[in-house]
């Protein structure tokens, strides 16, 4: 069989664990899988479906907002070739989209951090609005903080993540310390992501402000990210997507539909893990 | 007959005036001479009177009737057209969309250019040139130097509608063979008895004793005296200039030529050149000349290592001529290219770069600006160049003080090849009499030169031996003594004596 | 004889590249449907590569394309989320595409900045108005009137031509009709003919008594409708907005513009030529993307494709 | 007198934003820890901008040097995973950005392709050369040799001058280095003064004995080494290499170097005000990000003060 993965953020770590976890299950299987990375580009990512279905895949797997990408979909839909979501979101043209909840993940890291600095103190936050799973959790993170009256937010920064996020996020915290110079003047940081988590534990750390019990959250547990949880510094909890197990699970939703069998669930959820420093090295 | 007169005409640059209170009558059938030494002020006046550069004060009437002149456009309406000093060609466009630059295109339904009639008014234009022999499709950076002149000239010709009144040319002849000069000459004829006013630029004082009615010199942005062509000589014209007594002749050869060969080219042929056969000797000038683009200038090159030696043998000093620039100045050759802006000149970079440019090595490793600017002051007073010192950009200072800047980049350090490509073009009277003796004193001191130009008198003036290309080949090797410039030109034709 | 192999090399390396894939790939490569395909997916970039050529005739740059591509179509977004109807969203944006483009042209042309410094401030400014307006988020869903985003599926049927069940797009009539007018802009009129007399040689235009300073005003602001009509394109084909969707245009459509300067006689740009670019840029991501070669190596593939066009037609040039 | 006023203009600015920062952030602006924390953010854009420059007076550019620090990194991560010795890793990476800043040089000087051509080329092939060679992965964690990441964070103590607890960063002094070499290299060698004759009129030069293709391919192959060094201090800061971590230099680096071309007597660009244009653009992003000013807002106010900056030069540069 052939298979088609067409994503624009294979750049992403996230990303690309689950594509490495698709593409795992299909040599089991014995698939011919194309990844298609379109580097940010989402009107790109809609030509190298409608190449797909030229090329007449069995199947196509979509990292991507299937709203964006309707164009594709409906060429994919004429030509009766089925369409998966691994993280895409959920669209009448998507068979099944596969994805961890994005909401109860970023609740959980935002409970963590407000519980941790016991509902008081100033919180920096670092979103990506122009991304929508990423700009979701920044909404429920509003929520939780917005629900704590001591808890103030006192940047919401959207970091240049061009560079891959960790270098401006840092360059922006040195600036907000250095505006805050009060040790307990920041009580913790809320990252929407990772990456800007690990450039804020950098430029605390080389503050020498590392003392002061500032609590960082991130989402998604990358491997960079679990070891600065494994050193028990402030980097304190993250959120682990099972990756492998979304693109594994999403191999089998392609099999089921190659085989003919009608997918009852539009959306299957599956499991994420808290990570702290008790389970980081996990 | 119209009656154009100028009134008040005033520029500073930065604080400097270049033309102070300057006043002139053009008057319908008459060619009006503007003479002065290089930074005198012409180009200036000239410009303002384009709309290209804003005056401090001037006051321009037509039969009384004032004259706004702010931007070219006006001086288009007003009826007056120009061909400026620095060749204005558009190189990527055809000669056709050159001739017709500035004007509305034809149009067929009001819409699309009508290319047919473009191409028939730009033909017509250069028929009244004689020059019909110039298809207007070929795209204007192709054609050679003299081609492009008659096609700018025919720019200026084309009319559209109102009939022009004022036509102005600035140094026209600088890049004219002595032939082409001649069809302008009869065309400028023809203007005159349409009852057109001229205004003629040149540094070449026979060509403006033989065509212009009356001559206005300026000195240092100021008017300096008018009148008739008839009342008055070259040695007034000059003295009026210069403010001292001149001549417009060629210091003659103080020493013998060396008996030294010192390059020796036999059945050298090229990818443009062919059948070259000549000693070079110490100290000697030899002169190339020829019709227009008969070869000249790879004659220089072929010196300089930018032409390359295909079949033959040549070598300077024992060894091969050299393969690149690079080291061609290495081995003493000095070279002054032909189009001082596109080749030679750093337009916004300062005087002293520009001189000190091929002598950098020299200075060592590390740059060394007190003796560059102790030796670029030394070539510019050597050279008389009219500036505000060393550090001044070369592209403030006027056509010919450019000219002499690239001189003076030549000349530096000791050159053991001099090679001239029209070297004095916009040169004026006393600064070349200069150069020539700064020529002179160095081919006294055995530095042999190479000279190609236009100007017949120049060559015949300065040269020992004369070279005559025809179509690249080596045509006439002919001794200079004794050689009158109609002689000269009809080697250009006649065919090679076996 | 190599002035031809000059200006041949490319459109020789172009139609190599076209039986290469139609060898490779002889099921689906030369079909009417994909070929169809690949004219949709390229209207965008060929939108704004020939709106830019207008402005590289004169030597002049724009950067700021692609983040006024982004902009315009984030107006046209916030405008159908709050309910004005389609045409009010058109307009505005192709407004902002213009006002944007002549704020351009002021810098470039009456201020006198370098295109390249003036350009780059303002793709900053842009895109940071496109970021401030949507509030970074991606506008999408409902917000996207079906009529608008329709417009992006739908085409011309060709039934009546014997091509059953495929329809020409929308999306490439449009950029048809923009290359159309620019060709015929550029190659006759004498607006456009000033244009390229202002980049042969822009002092000679003065001193002609072109208006240069208002000439370079107004290809800069055709060049900045032409990417807020790009923009909107962007928009209705992805059925959303956000504020760094057209980021990927600016690089492209100069890698265009430049493929097809290898293509003309004085090395100038010219519009057909452009077009030309961006097929051979487009046609590569499609077959190399058929034939299912790795993203990074068709990446490699592309840039080495580009550079070695350029290579011979320069090499040629050279020896000419 | 204009003369003046248009060098100092963009000074001025540059100290007026100095001033305003000072006057709303009395307590955190001018700290030294702070200003000690802005030289060394600014750090990698310094060695990019400033070795841009030695193209650049040449009026060349180079588009690929953000895509070969990307490049740089990931090889000297990827060998460091292999576990090679430090040296072996920046001693490759170093050797990739001059070898690949060879390969711009060849391109633009000895084929004759135009610099924005070439190195928008370039920048596809050396980004996909990372993306390929690291497979799209971030190298991070125990794969980065923590002697490598810990030059970054290390610094030489200022407590004998009485700063108590702050350190010199040694990316800030290694960026001094660069920048000084480069100013020698290109005011006060012979050198130096041929690359500016070049950029003056590159066919004089030749003309005039310079060898051009040669000088112009050892200036590409400096910007490419610089353009490494500064990878290999990104990868060193963020503890990590990803094959797009670089790419927001280029047009950064480039913004510099015409801000400070805007300071300079004839608009050529020169190294110092390069810096100043550096520490200009660093110094806005810290001081708004500390006054809080919304990140969108900000993107557009650096944009319209570099424009700012840009067109006061200009105009009083024509009125002149
Ligand atoms: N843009 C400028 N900036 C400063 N000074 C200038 C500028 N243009 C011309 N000048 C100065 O004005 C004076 C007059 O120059 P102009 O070009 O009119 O001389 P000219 O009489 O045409 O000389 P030539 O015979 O050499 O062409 C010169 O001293 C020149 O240096
Ligand atoms: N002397 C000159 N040499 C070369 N280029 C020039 C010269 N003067 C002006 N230019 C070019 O032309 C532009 C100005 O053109 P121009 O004065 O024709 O504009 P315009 O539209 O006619 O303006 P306006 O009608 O307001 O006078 C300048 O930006 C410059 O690029
Ligand atoms: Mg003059
Ligand atoms: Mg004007």
């Amino acid at each position: 069989q052939n298979v088609a993965v067409i994503t624009p953020y294979l750049a992403q770590p996230g990303t690309q664990a689950y594509v490495e976890g698709f593409e795992a299950s299909a040599a089991e299987r014995g698939w011919d899988v194309n990844v298609v990375d379109t580097a940010g580009d989402v009107a790109a990512a809609i030509a190298r479906i409608e190449d797909a279905v030229v090329q007449g895949v069995d199947a196509i797997v979509i990292n991507v907002d299937p709203a964006q990408v309707t164009a594709g979909l409906l060429a994919a839909a004429d030509a009766g070739i089925p369409v998966v979501g691994m993280d895409a979101g959920s669209d009448p043209l998507v068979a099944v989209n596969v994805t961890s909840n994005g909401y109860a993940m970023a609740a959980e890291t935002s409970v963590y951090l407000a519980n941790r600095i016991d509902g008081e103190g100033a919180v920096v936050m670092f979103v990506f609005d122009a991304f929508p799973p990423v700009q979701l959790r920044g909404v429920v993170a509003d929520a939780v903080f917005g629900n704590f009256p001591d808890i103030e937010v006192l940047d919401r920064v959207t970091p240049d993540v061009s560079d891959g996020g960790i270098a401006d996020s840092r360059a922006r915290m040195e600036a907000i310390l250095a505006a805050n110079p009060e040790p307990g003047s920041i009580a913790g940081v809320w990252a929407a992501w990772d990456q800007p988590a690990l450039g804020a534990l950098q430029a605390i750390e080389d503050a020498g402000r590392a003392d002061e019990g500032i609590v960082i959250t991130g989402i998604d547990a990358n491997p960079q990210a679990r070891d600065a949880i494994a050193m028990g510094g402030n980097f304190e909890a993250s959120i682990a997507q099972d990756f492998t197990g979304i693109g594994a699970a999403a191999a089998q939703v392609v099999e089921g539909l190659l085989a003919g069998e009608d997918q009852r669930e539009s959306v299957i959820f599956v499991p994420t893990q808290f990570v702290t420093v008790a389970n980081a090295t996990e | 007959m119209s009656l154009i007169s100028l009134e008040h005409l005033s520029k500073s640059y930065a604080g400097v005036p270049a033309l102070s209170d300057v006043s002139l009558a053009l008057r319908g059938g008459r060619v009006h001479a503007l003479m002065g030494e290089n930074g005198a002020g012409k180009s200036t006046l000239i410009k303002l009177l384009a709309g290209v550069v804003r005056a401090d004060r001037m006051q321009v009437t037509r039969d009384g009737v004032p004259v706004p002149l702010t931007h070219a456009q006006h001086a288009h309406a007003a009826g007056f057209r120009f061909i400026h000093q620095e060749l204005n060609i558009v190189p990527q466009i055809s000669v056709a969309e050159n001739i017709l630059l500035g004007q509305r295109l034809p149009r067929r339904f009001g819409l699309a250019v009508d290319w047919r009639a473009v191409r028939a008014a730009a033909s017509e234009a250069l028929a009244t040139l004689g020059a019909d022999h110039i298809d207007v499709r070929t795209l204007a950076g192709d054609l050679p130097a003299g081609e492009k002149m008659l096609t700018k000239i025919a720019a200026a010709l084309v009319s559209d509608g109102a009939a022009p009144s004022l036509y102005v040319l600035d140094e026209p002849t600088a890049a004219l063979t002595g032939a082409e000069s001649e069809m302008l000459f009869d065309v400028i004829a023809r203007l005159k008895a349409r009852g057109a006013a001229v205004l003629y630029v040149s540094h070449r004082l026979d060509e403006v004793l033989r065509i212009c009615d009356d001559v206005t010199v300026l000195r240092d942005g100021r008017h300096v005296s008018t009148g008739p062509v008839a009342q008055t000589s070259k040695a007034q014209i000059i003295h009026d200039m210069t403010g001292r007594e001149g001549t417009d002749t060629y210091p003659a050869r103080a020493t013998a030529i060396g008996d030294k060969v010192v390059a020796r080219v036999r059945n050298v042929g090229t990818k443009r050149l062919a059948g070259l056969n000549f000693d070079l000797r110490e100290g000697e000038i030899l002169g190339v000349t020829g019709l227009s683009e008969a070869g000249q200038s790879q004659f220089l090159q072929l010196f300089l290592g930018q032409e390359r030696v295909v079949t033959g043998k040549a070598t300077f000093h024992g060894a091969p001529l050299q393969c690149s620039p690079a080291r061609a100045w290495d081995a003493g050759v000095a070279y002054i290219p032909r189009e001082r802006r596109a080749e030679a000149l750093m337009l916004d970079r300062s005087i002293r770069d520009n001189i000190v440019l091929p002598h950098l090595r020299d200075y060592g490793a590390l740059a060394n600006k007190r003796a560059e600017t102790r030796d670029a002051r030394d070539m510019s007073s050597k050279t008389r160049l009219k500036c505000d010192g060393p550090d001044q950009p070369v592209g403030q200072l006027s056509g010919g003080n450019q000219q002499k800047v690239v001189f003076a980049r030549a000349l530096h350090g000791t050159p053991k090849l001099l090679l001239l490509d029209e070297p004095t073009r916009g040169v004026d009277v006393g600064a070349k009499y200069d150069i020539y003796s700064l020529v002179r004193a160095l081919s006294a001191k055995g530095c042999p030169v190479i000279l190609t130009s236009s100007d017949l008198p120049e060559v015949l003036g300065m040269c020992d031996r004369i070279l005559v290309l025809q179509g690249g080949r080596q045509a006439h090797l002919l001794q200079a003594e004794g050689l009158h410039s109609s002689d000269l030109l009809s080697f250009f034709y006649t065919p090679e004596v076996a | 004889m190599t002035k031809t192999l000059r200006q041949s090399g490319t459109l020789a390396g172009f139609v190599a590249i076209i039986v290469f894939f139609a060898w490779n790939l002889p099921e689906t490569f030369l079909t009417p449907r994909n070929l169809i395909n690949i004219t949709q997916q390229l209207s965008m970039l060929a939108v704004v590569a020939a709106t830019m050529t207008i402005v590289m005739v004169m030597n002049d740059f724009d950067l700021s394309v692609g983040s006024m591509a982004s902009l315009s179509g984030i107006v046209a977004a916030m405008l159908f989320a709050a309910d004005y109807p389609i045409w009010v969203g058109l307009l505005a944006a192709v407004g902002v595409g213009l006002l944007g483009g002549l704020f351009n042209g002021v810098l470039v042309s009456l201020i006198g900045i370098l295109p390249f410094v003036a350009t780059l401030g303002t793709l900053t400014v842009f895109s940071g108005a496109a970021f401030l307006i949507s509030d970074g988020r991606t506008i999408f869903g409902r917000d996207i009137p079906s009529a608008f985003s329709g417009f992006a599926r739908g085409g011309v049927p060709l039934d009546a031509i014997g091509l059953e069940g495929i329809s020409l797009p929308f999306l490439t009539l449009t950029a048809a009709c923009v290359i159309a007018i620019c060709w015929f802009t550029l190659e006759h009129t004498t607006f456009g003919r000033r244009l390229y007399a202002i980049g042969g040689n822009a002092e000679a235009a003065h001193l002609a008594g072109l208006k240069v300073k208002r000439l370079r005003l107004i290809a800069f602001g055709l060049t900045g409708l032409g990417a807020a009509i790009a923009g909107l394109m962007f928009a209705a084909r992805v059925a959303s907005a956000n504020p760094t969707q057209g980021s990927g245009l600016m690089l492209d459509a100069i890698a265009a513009v430049f493929l097809g300067m290898t293509m003309s006689r004085r090395g100038e740009p010219r519009v057909l030529y452009t077009l030309v670019g961006v097929l051979m840029l487009g046609i590569l991501d499609n077959g190399l993307t058929q034939m299912q070669v790795d993203s990074y190596v068709r990446e490699i593939l592309v840039g080495l494709i580009v550079i070695s066009a350029v290579a011979v037609a320069s090499l040629s040039k050279a020896r000419r």
